[in-house]
Order: structure tokens, then C-alpha cells, then sequence
């Protein structure tokens, strides 16, 4: 056991901090401010981006030939905390430096690989994933989104949801069914779709929290060819399984940490009745318990990464990751909110340490968007520990 | 001894149903998040159907009822979001007149209060960040010969529920250099004069907007003072016990239909081949929902009869319903949310309005620490009353 | 809505205060102490029955033929309100007085009634209830000992388990298997058993709390006989449903209450580094919780009584009060131990407001006794909320 | 960097864990609780397999390891409770000797320690009330000339962990007049020598003995004195986080096996016609068990670590383990008698042994409420410092 780094990867941290004191928007680490404007903010993010991937630094898992670094797990660990301990802004194309581009390299032709993996990093083209529907919930395989053979192309009809980035995305990576006659986890084809044609629209999802970064996608006889097929027909819960398997990893501690230590800051700045919130016993309890509980998931994530060195796949300790880390969020800003005082009734975010109060009602969509906790306690309970499975298990969810 | 509402009680619930569905049910809620004000529209109706009047006192035109009519109607208000100043005009306001005030402020408020024509709020909070009884700062300096027959306002208070929306609001000044509850006075401001103006402040609920509002060196009279000088403390803090329970009934009826649009989704939504509900996850998570419901209701009831009878235990009453609910509905609100899934988190699941109320309500005229601080003393005290009388 | 009480009802209520205070056992309300020798203890609280019994104190609801008072709930609430002010001694008769005797009266034959009843509330015949076995857990309609008829007698044999008081009790109600045939739920019949016969055994269960209460006990070709049948053969679940509903209202909120007043003034008197407990935030704090969920249970118990007063049964609000005050409790007295200190590591109770160490452990046997948390949460969720049936519920338990 | 246990330190688990499985597993502890003595012949096999040496140094005829090998150890024996007082031992007085023992104290106890011949345990409490430092009060008169050659003990000591088991005690007393750590001077008190008294307590977990331990008017001279004098305080504070990290072992290895009965169970047990572990809410209560079992694993791996490296966050690793796992092993070893029904309940099921071992631990040298307080208190001393360096 050595939780200690190495030369070669404390020289990675330094190379990219210094990176990032050079290279992060100007004024960033002062007041990290992102433009309001949607225009503005897309081609803030999309410069970033670039800026990122100008110098390596998009896609580091990625292999050296496309662009990457081929870190290792721990440099990427390295990344992630860097990268949140100055709240760096985020890729816009995330979906698909993290999710396509390694799926592509993987399991895609030569004509896909060549054609779509250079736009990649650099956010030429940006991507979306066609997944979820309406009905299906979190069993994506029920989906009933349909793609029809027509020549050399199929036209494809059907409605997408909770597509993230679907309104900026240039390319989508789609799930749809080929194939009826089966079970559910048959018969399903992955597709990459040109956004930019007559049969498809794409409608924001109004939040909660009145923001609209989620969107419905409808497909009313779209089209795509043949050669933009991925994987094999009918074959695509392969590839859906595939693809999954990179989603772990993308953990969101580090940045859960880095609001637990703005928060500490804000209780030793922030006095009520004259005493720094941070004398109080009750918020000192509190930070505490959160503190312990932030300890915790980044030690087990380490061990999850240590077992991923070595046999290449993460450990069961990775579906803890979700509940964990969702349900942290959600306690960790709710907390935020609560030691406002009777500003807690506000929007605005004068007296917050981050901006507890939109994230504290937009943590209930990640919290959601993760399939919920009860589907990762099953799939512990299931795969982890052996448990007989549910009534529904027959069927199937994401990450079976 | 019966624990429940009596049937007349019932029946006042049916009515506010009925009509709350009739008009769009929680649709107004949404059409005042949108922008639009519906406030006097509402009021008007309120006032038709005499729910302005319930805790007015007979000789005024009211119905000289109390908490317990009040809240059976506030779950009802509650369910539906209802906009609209209810809480603090009629258990606010109107107590504190009818306690406190002069024949000729009782006069002058009550009557109109009873017949819509006048709604009230309160102007507490000079700094958003600070609890009561320190938040309240504003000085109210006298300017009269005698030190008690005029006085001048001059600051801004914050946190004012629909400050725009009312015809006056209970402010609390210091007319004392004092920080605890002591040197407080309590005064009727009228918001239509030269001298005071509200701003809009975007607040987290936006189904019941928040004001500042601005007195500028305004001078005050006798006329304004409400209850004795300098000893407002103590009524403020039974105010506050009053819209404590008032704001649990309502978050207690928010969470009823809560469960109902869970157990709705429950039954209806399928995955995996079966309804969600079926799974024990959600049936029990739904089962916990109501539970927690139920038991808010429970400290409801008791404290809002505690309250209207003087019962030596009402003040405890009172706190307990904040201690149990802050968390808890709070709890009611997430589970729907999580049971609703993706779109539980939709702008057009109601579940966001609910959750915010109860967000902004939980430190709003006392925090759960502070109730939790009020429920404990109160006991202590209750109880080192019994031990000495001879009660084993 | 009025939660004041009657004239009546407070002379009820003097009335009951001054007898106890004449006829609790000596010394009682400042030292309740009960006799640790088994012998002794039972010839105690049977003692303390007869004391009850003799001024009809001992079943007040029931009706003034058998002894009883005609008790009206709110009596019956102010009873064990006072029962539980002075902590008195328990009835050793407990099953016989609150559903054995109920049930006879109801659905007894006139033999039956005039044979047992008279001998209850005195403890001159001690019942247990023969109820739950081994493999049938919760699940009361699946259990399998048999009664088989030879001649006008039943030869019984099987084992039931979690009896308590079977190794002192004279009779048994026991539920039976005469026909399986059917569903599980059809060819029960409820039988009286006598216990003093060669073909029962009883074996004490060694508890958690290494105290042993409950009870296994054998049937090996026991007998009893066609005039000790309650209710129709085959038809004993009828009689199962009869005999619970007399379980409801046997609420234990006051005792809790009473257990909390008792840890408040404990609070009060002991001190940590010369302060008192009470002087303690966290201690404050937590006291301040138990005390909202003790009197949200108890309100929601007066509200269940009240509906119950209306219509005869009470209201769904009933299932809530084994899920609330079972867990109550157990935090209470997990809350009772946590503040003992380093004295938590002792079993002593020289520092305990009442027996808090030994009141944990044995906490844990009444939550399960319950039937587990889970069970009431599948009632409210079912029966009271009217969500989906779960997989099992073609099945049934009790209750249902 | 790599999180996980070495080949060579799971070895060692897998070891201990063969040993102690065909000594009966936890029929050892049963057998304690039933009142038999297994410490003694146990001990010699510990000794037998080296557990008793791994902290020693090399020089004096062990390991020279530390507290991630005595923790892959104890995760192993806290599994099947086993008696003995290994973590007073091996994690408390091994590295106390070894840090502050004079050359003559070392050579005395450590090789006794490394090969079985010496048992050792900590007598601190003189009041089991009161937490640490206030529940050190016992004072050690100075006797000899220079003040510091000898000292005069008088008094009982409460709350010592198998005291009639162990050959030695680390005695806290205090050498000044003082209520906090300062003042504090550590002693090595043999427990065979005369004016030395051992009485049994009942202690809530039977298979960890509790003893009074008396020092009736004991002269000890300067060979006692471990470490400066007034100064043990410090000391005593890292022996207690090490104390605490290794009693946070020892659960865990106890949540591992009790998330495993409930796995069984929910296997084999059918209610209802299904095995219960189908049903979400033990399927789900059980998922839970192993989140909060990992999760303290994951927090005992770093803080093991951290304290063998004097890494700065080390206190509050250590403090973390404890702020973590008080509640949430508790609760742990709770809902596995939950899941267990009925049987849950009995003697006969496991559950409560580690229940009531998982209670008696929670106060001991170190509540949850101070730990918290020195797990915050060490963060932000962490983070000020950090701060001025130049690091954003």
C-alpha cells in the first residue's frame, strides 16, 4: 500500500498546473466567470476547448496518435484533481472526448475512426448520445426508437431524451432498434447521425432549476448510411456495453472536494451574530461528517483505480461511485444552502460560497440522471454480492 | 377529547378544495412563477368566500376563529401553492392587532382585513443573513416630547413576503440600544405613503416573491405603535410560533399531495415490465413519505389548539412542528422528485415548487436549530414547573 | 378538534392515580424494583394482576360482566398514560387479558366463555399464543404444524416459536394445519390447548439481551378436544383476523414518553467536565428531536383513538404506530446509551437514567417482534396507499 | 500510488484468516463470552504466527512494521471478535515504547512483546464518565530528590481492557496540577508486582473484558516514566489515533462478515415464496451495509498509511475513521438483525456480539463527538497552512 506519487507523475502535476496558470481564461483563478449569453457561452467554452486540445490536454487517456497523451490511471486521477482544484471550465464536447471518441478507436471502422476522431478533442464537431426515451426510463434496452433499412440507408423515427448537449451537437451517437423480433437486448443497431438535416429537432427540457441543458431529440424519418453503422446490426447492446464500460472513472469527487473547502473557507469568512460560522458547533459537526464522508469516497476511488491498473477493468468498489458521490453533492449543497441563514430564500448568490443554491436544486438532476440510487443498489446487490435478482431482472439495465 | 378536524372543519377544507381546483388548482402557482401576478384576483376570491375573516374577531366583521380553522385551511392553501400573503395577514397580523392594538388600529386594520380589502406582512429582517431576534437592527427613533408618541423609521428591511402585494406591514424597530428581544417595538406601517418603497428580490420560491423595503427618515405617530414600547419581544415571538405552525399546515398539505403524485406515478409509470410502485425501493420510500406527513399533521393539529387554548405546553407545541418538519417534508419533496425520476426533475413536475417553498421556509422566522433550542427550553421549563407541585 | 378531556374522564383519571398510589407495591414509585429470582418475580407480578383484578383494574375494557369496566378509549388512553407516569408493573398475563379474553368473548362458544374468561384477568390461568414457527417467519398463514382429528380429539404436533410466557403459561391459543389442501390460508383452525400434558415442551430462546423471554415449543402429539375449537374448523384464519384486531391500540408511545422524561432529568443531574448533560448543544439538539417525534406519535396516536371512537376501527393511521415507536425507541435508547460516556462499555446500569444498556439490546427484539419495519412499510404502501401489490402478496400475512 | 493491500499483506490476511477458521472462527469468541479464558493459549499461537512481533522493531526481534500491517491483521480478527488484547499491544503501547522508551525499557518489553511472553493494555480512566483528558486525574507524586526519579501512584483506574490478562499497563497520571493534555506523564506499571490490584467489571462486550485496575500507595522509580515527564500528552493523543484506526479495523473486518450472514441469508431464508434477499429492501438495506463497510476500509487503508508515513493529514485521517464509522458500522451490524428477523434476535446469531462490540467501542478512548472536533480542528489548521505557501 503506498499512497504516495511517484517523480515521473509529481512532475506531470507540476507540468500541467503550470499549464494551467498559463492557459486557464484570463482572471480565471480570481473570479471563474463564464458568459451568460448561450452564443457567448458556447464559444467560451468551445475556445477552451480548443486551448486544451492545442496543447495535449483534451483527451490525455487518449492514444498519442490521436491526439492523447496515453496517461496512465493515475495521471488521469492527477487531471482530474488539477483540473478541479483551480474549477477549470468544462469541455463542451465531453460526451465525446470521454465517451465516442474511445468507443470509435475501439470498435469503429477505419473510415469512421479517420473521418470523426481528429474533430474530436479540438470540439470541431461536438456530440451527443442518443440513448434514453421517453417510456424506457432507465432500461435503455427497451427502447423503441426505430431505424428502417432503405438501400443504403436507414431512416430512422423515434424521440430521444435527456440528451445532453443535443441543441450544439454536430453528430449524435444513436441507440435504435433494427430488429422486433427478439428479446429487447436484441435487434438494437448503434448509429452516428448527422445532426444537421430537416428530420430532426431538438426541444430543451425546462429544469427545475430553470435552466435547459438537457434536451428531447425527435427523429421523424432521419437518415443516416450504412457506413455510419457502428459495430454490427442488430448487435448494438455490444456496443452500448462497450461504451459504458469508459463511463467509469468519470468521477465527480474531486470537484465535490473542492466545494467542501470552498464551503470551509466561506464558514471562517462568513459570521452571524458576530461569530465566523465556523465556531458554531453544529456547522463544525457537520463539516466534519462531511469531510470524513469525502475522505472516503476518494480513498475508495483510489482503490478503484489501483485495481483498474492492474486488471484493466475497475473494481465492484466502482458502482459505489454514483450513490456515493451523488448523494454527497446533494448533502454537501444542501448544507450550503441551509447555513445561509434566512438568505436561503434567495436566488441570488451574494452570500454563497460557490453557488449552492442552483446547485443545490441542479443536484437533483444528476442525482436522477445517474438512473437513480435504487438502480445502483441493485446492480450491488446483484452483481456485487449475489443477491437473487428482481422481478424485472429477466430484463436489463444500463451497465448489466 | 377528539384529535381531529370536526366535520365544520372538514367541510371548510372541501370548499377551499373545491374552489382552488376550480381555478386551476396549482396552475395559479405556476401562472405567478411565470410573472404573472395573481395575488389580487385571488384575494378577491379569498375574501368572497371569508377566508380573509377567519381569525378576525367577531366585533370586526371576522369569525373570531384561531389557529385551528386557520391551518385546516392553510393545508388546503399548501397543496396548491396558493400565492397570496394568507399566512402572515391572518396569523401575523391579525393576532397581533387584535392582541396588542388600539381600538382605533383594530379599527382601522380589522374591518378590512375581514372584507379583503387589506393585506398584511412583516418586515423583520434588516440583514438576510442574521436569525431573529439580532437580525432586527432598525432603529425607531423618538421624536416626540414624551418618547413614546412619535418616532422616526429610517433603513431597509429585507425579506419582506409580497412586500409589493400588501396594503401595510408589521415592522420591528429597537427603540433601545438592546441586541436580544428586549427594546424591541412593533409597528403598523402603511406601504401606500411617501417614505416607503419596495424593490423585488429574486427569491428561491418564486410562487411568493420576497421585497426589500426602504423607510426614509419616515415619521411615525402613536397611531403606528403597536402594543408598548420597547416590550414588542415577546408578542413577535408568539407571532413567530404562530406562522411556524401556519407554514408547516401549508408544507403538511404540499406533502400530501406529494404522496399522491408519487403513489399516482407509482401505480401508473411502468419499467422492467411492471409499475414502479411494486418495488419496494418506491413503495417504501412512498410508505416513509406518508408516515412523515402524517406526523407533521399530527403536531399541527395539537399546536394550532394548543396555541388558540393558552396551553402551558403551546410554545413547545409550536417548535416541535419546525423541528419535525424542516427535515422531513424537505425529505417528502426530494423522495417524490427521486421517485418521479428524469422527470422529476422537469420544470413540469410540480415537485420543484415544493421543494423550494420548503426550502425557503425552513430558515425563514426561525431556523429548525432555533425552534430546536425554543421546543427544549420550553420543555425544561414545563417541566421544572411540574416537579415542585406535588406531581410525581 | 379538542384535546382537552371531560370532568369525567379526569376523575377517571384521579381515580386510577389514587388507587395506584394505595396499591402499588411498597416502596414502588421511588424504587420499582422487581425480583431478580425467576420464582419470585412470577409470583410477584401474578400478585400484582390479582391487586389489578380485585378492583377491576386489571381488563378495564372489557365489559363490567367479566370484571372489566366497559372502558371507553380515551379511559383506555388514559390508563396507560398513568400506567406508564408511575412505570407500574406489568400484567404476566398481557396475551390472555388484551386478546385471548376480547376474542373468546367475541367468537367463543358459551362453554368456552364461562370456563376461561373468568380466570384471566385474575392470572389464575396464564395464556401464551401459539402463532409464529420456525420457517413461516412473518408469514403467519404458511405455517405447518398439524391437528389431526381422532375421535372428539385433535392430535397436534409441530413446533411454534417467539411464544411468550409458553414456559409458565397454563393454556395455549394455538393456530393449527387441519386441511392442506387448499391455499395457504384456508384449513387453519384456532385451538385452546391445554399445556400441562406430556405432549408439549417448551424450550426458552436465549436472546441477544441473554435474557429469555420468548420461547420454542414442542408438539408431540399433544391433544385437545372438538369442545376446544374456536370458531369453525378449517375457518381459523377468521379467528386469526378477530384476535388481531385487538393487537391494535396497544401502543407503547407513553411508556416511551415516560422513558424520555426520565433521560431528560438524567440530563439534568449528571455532569461531564463539572457541566451538566443539558448544558451539552449536541445533547440539547438531539433531546429536541426525540422530543418532536414523541409528540408527533403520540398526537397521531390521539387521532387514531378518536377515529376510532367514530367508527369502531381504527384508522390507517394505525399501521404507522409499530414502524414510528419501535424505531423511536430504539433511537432513544441508542441516544440513552451514547451519552453514558466510556461507561457505554459497561453493562451497569449505575449510571443509566432507567436500564438503558439492557433496554438497546432488548430493543432490537421488539423492533423484529414487529415483524420487521419492511412488513408495516408493504401495509401502509398497500393497503392504506393502494400502490401495486409486490410479487408475494398473492400470499398473505398478518394483518392482511 | 497503489490504494489496495500488498500480495504480501493479503497473505497475511489469508493467513490469519485460516488460523483463526480452524480454530473454530468465532467459537473463540463464544467461548470467551461463555465465560471460558481463551486469551492465554491464543495469544501463544499469535506469538507462534508473529502477529505479536509485527510492530516491533527489527532490532528488537520483529517486524518493524506498522499500522498497515496490523490493520490487514485486525481486519481479520476484528471478523471473528477475537479476544485478546492485541490492539492495546501492537497498536498502543509497541509504538509508544518504541518512540519514547528508554534503551533499558525497549530492551525489557519489546522482545518480550515480539515473542508472546508479554501482554500490555492501557489504564487511563479514573472516572468512566468523563471523556479525554478530564478523565485523567490520578496524580503521580514526585518522591525522589530531583523530582523526576520517582513518583508515588495511588489510586483506581477504570475502564482497562483486559486487566487481568496483560502483563503491563501504559498508566496515564497527571505530575502537575492541569485538567488538559498538558501535565500528563505516561508510566509502564507491571501488573504482577505487589500494591497492584485487578477487579472484574461487567462490560457490555463479554469477549473484551473490562477491569478496574488499583495502585495501592505504588512507589515506582524512573524506569517507570515512559517518555518526558509532564509531556505525555501528545504522546498519548497519536497513541489513541492509532487506537482509533485499528478499533476501525476490527469493525470493519466484522461489518465485512456481517454484510456476508445478511448476503446468506437473504439467499437461503424464503419468505412469502422468495428468498428475502429478492425483496429491495433487503436487497437495498444490504447494498447499503456494503457501501459504508467499503467505505471505512477505504479510510482505515489511508489513515494506516498516513500515520506509518507522519504524513501531515495523518490526525485527521485517523480522526475520519472514527467520525465515519461510529454510526455507520453500528448501523451495519443493526440492520443485519434486522435482516435476520427473528433470529436476528438470538444468542445463537452472531450479530450481537458485534453490535455490542461496535457499542462499547464507540466511547472509548475517543467519541465520535471528538473526533469530529479534532478531525475539523486538524483540517483547518491543514488548510491555513497551506494557504500562505503560495498554493491557490
Amino acid at each position: 500500500m503506498d499512497f504516495s506519487y511517484t517523480e515521473a507523475q509529481e512532475s506531470f502535476r507540476h507540468e500541467l498546473r503550470d499549464w494551467l496558470e498559463e492557459n486557464l481564461p484570463d482572471g480565471w483563478l480570481e473570479n471563474p466567470e463564464i458568459p451568460s449569453d448561450r452564443e457567448e457561452r458556447n464559444a467560451f467554452f468551445k475556445e477552451w476547448q480548443q486551448t486544451l486540445a492545442a496543447d495535449n490536454w483534451a483527451g490525455i487517456h487518449w492514444p498519442e496518435a490521436y491526439g492523447g497523451r496515453g496517461a496512465s490511471l493515475i495521471e488521469q486521477t492527477i487531471y482530474r484533481e488539477e483540473m478541479a482544484r483551480v474549477n477549470a471550465p468544462p469541455q463542451i464536447n465531453l460526451i465525446g472526448v470521454n465517451l465516442i471518441g474511445p468507443t470509435l478507436i475501439e470498435v469503429g471502422t477505419e473510415e469512421q475512426k479517420e473521418r470523426f476522431v481528429p474533430n474530436i478533442l479540438s470540439a470541431e464537431e461536438i456530440w451527443c448520445q442518443g440513448y434514453s426515451e421517453p417510456e424506457s426510463g432507465s432500461d435503455v434496452a427497451s427502447l423503441t426508437t426505430k431505424a428502417e433499412k432503405d438501400g443504403d440507408e436507414w431512416v430512422i423515427n423515434g424521440q430521444k431524451i435527456w440528451t445532453s448537449y443535443a441543441h450544439i451537437a454536430d453528430w449524435c451517437f444513436l441507440v435504435a432498434r433494427t430488429d422486433s423480433s427478439g428479446t429487447k437486448h436484441e435487434g438494437l443497431t448503434a448509429f452516428l447521425v448527422d445532426m444537421d438535416q430537416d428530420g430532426i429537432s431538438t426541444e430543451p427540457i425546462h429544469q427545475a432549476n430553470d435552466d435547459r441543458t438537457f434536451n428531447q431529440v425527435y427523429f421523424d424519418d432521419a437518415v443516416t448510411t450504412d457506413d455510419l453503422v457502428v459495430g454490427e446490426v442488430d448487435e448494438g447492446w455490444d456496443v452500448v456495453m462497450t461504451l459504458s464500460a469508459f463511463e467509469h472513472g468519470m468521477t465527480s469527487i474531486y470537484s465535490i472536494e473542492q466545494e467542501y473547502l470552498d464551503l470551509l473557507e466561506y464558514c471562517q469568512e462568513e459570521t452571524r451574530g458576530g461569530t465566523p460560522l465556523i465556531e458554531d458547533d453544529n456547522v463544525r459537526r457537520q463539516l466534519a461528517d462531511l469531510d470524513a464522508r469525502i475522505q472516503a469516497a476518494k480513498m475508495t476511488h483510489y482503490r478503484n483505480v489501483s485495481t483498474q491498473m492492474e486488471t484493466g477493468t475497475p473494481g465492484p468498489e466502482a458502482s459505489m461511485d454514483l450513490v456515493v458521490s451523488d448523494e454527497l453533492r446533494k448533502d454537501l449543497l444542501n448544507f450550503a444552502v441551509d447555513i445561509k441563514g434566512p438568505a436561503a430564500a434567495l436566488w441570488d448568490n451574494e452570500h454563497e460560497a460557490v453557488d449552492e443554491t442552483s446547485g443545490y436544486i441542479r443536484s437533483y438532476g444528476s442525482w436522477i440522471a445517474a438512473g437513480t440510487g435504487d438502480i445502483q443498489r441493485n446492480i450491488i446487490g446483484e452483481q456485487v454480492l449475489g443477491l437473487p435478482k428482481d422481478i424485472k431482472s429477466k430484463t436489463s439495465h444500463r451497465g448489466e | 377529547m377528539d384529535a381531529r378536524l370536526t366535520d365544520e372543519q372538514q367541510r371548510v377544507q372541501e370548499t377551499a378544495r373545491d374552489f382552488i381546483e376550480s381555478e386551476g388548482g396549482i396552475e395559479l402557482a405556476r401562472r405567478q412563477l411565470e410573472g404573472e401576478n395573481v395575488v389580487d384576483d385571488l384575494w378577491n376570491e379569498l375574501a368572497d368566500l371569508d377566508y380573509t375573516a377567519i381569525t378576525v374577531p367577531l366585533e370586526y366583521g371576522g369569525f373570531g376563529e384561531g389557529m385551528v380553522y386557520l391551518t385546516a385551511l392553510l393545508e388546503v392553501t399548501g397543496r396548491y401553492a396558493l400565492p397570496g400573503p394568507l399566512p402572515e395577514t391572518a396569523a401575523i397580523a391579525v393576532p397581533l392587532l387584535t392582541e396588542l392594538g388600539t381600538e382605533d388600529q383594530q379599527s382601522t386594520y380589522l374591518p378590512a382585513i375581514a372584507d379583503g380589502d387589506c393585506r398584511m406582512s412583516v418586515a423583520v429582517y434588516d440583514d438576510e443573513t442574521e436569525s431573529l431576534p439580532h437580525a432586527i437592527q432598525m432603529r425607531a427613533e423618538p421624536t416626540g416630547s414624551d418618547s413614546e408618541s412619535a418616532f422616526r423609521l429610517d433603513g431597509t428591511k429585507t425579506l419582506v413576503p409580497y412586500g409589493d402585494d400588501v396594503d401595510a406591514v408589521i415592522l420591528a424597530a429597537r427603540t433601545r440600544n438592546s441586541q436580544g428581544y428586549d427594546g424591541i417595538s412593533l409597528f403598523v406601517v402603511d406601504t401606500d405613503q411617501d417614505g416607503v418603497e419596495t424593490q423585488r428580490l429574486d427569491s428561491l420560491d418564486w410562487t411568493r416573491p420576497m421585497y426589500e423595503l426602504t423607510v426614509d427618515d419616515l415619521e411615525v405617530g402613536d397611531k403606528a405603535l403597536l402594543g408598548p414600547v420597547h416590550a414588542g419581544g415577546s408578542a413577535l415571538q408568539t407571532a413567530v410560533d404562530r406562522f411556524t405552525v401556519a407554514g408547516t399546515a401549508m408544507l403538511t398539505g404540499a406533502a400530501d399531495r406529494a404522496v399522491d403524485l408519487s403513489v399516482e406515478h407509482g401505480t401508473e409509470r411502468e419499467q422492467y415490465g411492471h409499475p414502479v410502485g411494486r418495488f419496494q425501493a418506491v413503495k417504501h420510500r412512498i410508505a416513509d413519505m406518508w408516515i412523515d406527513m402524517q406526523s407533521a399533521r399530527s403536531l399541527v393539529y395539537y399546536a394550532a389548539w394548543a396555541l388558540d387554548n393558552d396551553e402551558p405546553d403551546a410554545t413547545r407545541a409550536a417548535a416541535a412542528t419546525k423541528v419535525y418538519a424542516a427535515d422531513r417534508l424537505h425529505r417528502v419533496f426530494s423522495d417524490d422528485i427521486w421517485n418521479h425520476g428524469g422527470m422529476g426533475f422537469t420544470w413540469d413536475h410540480d415537485g420543484h415548487i415544493y421543494l423550494k417553498q420548503a426550502k425557503s421556509w425552513r430558515n425563514f422566522l426561525g431556523s429548525p436549530e432555533s425552534n430546536r433550542e425554543r421546543l427544549i427550553s420550553a420543555r425544561l421549563a414545563t417541566e421544572s414547573a411540574k416537579s415542585p407541585s406535588g406531581e410525581s
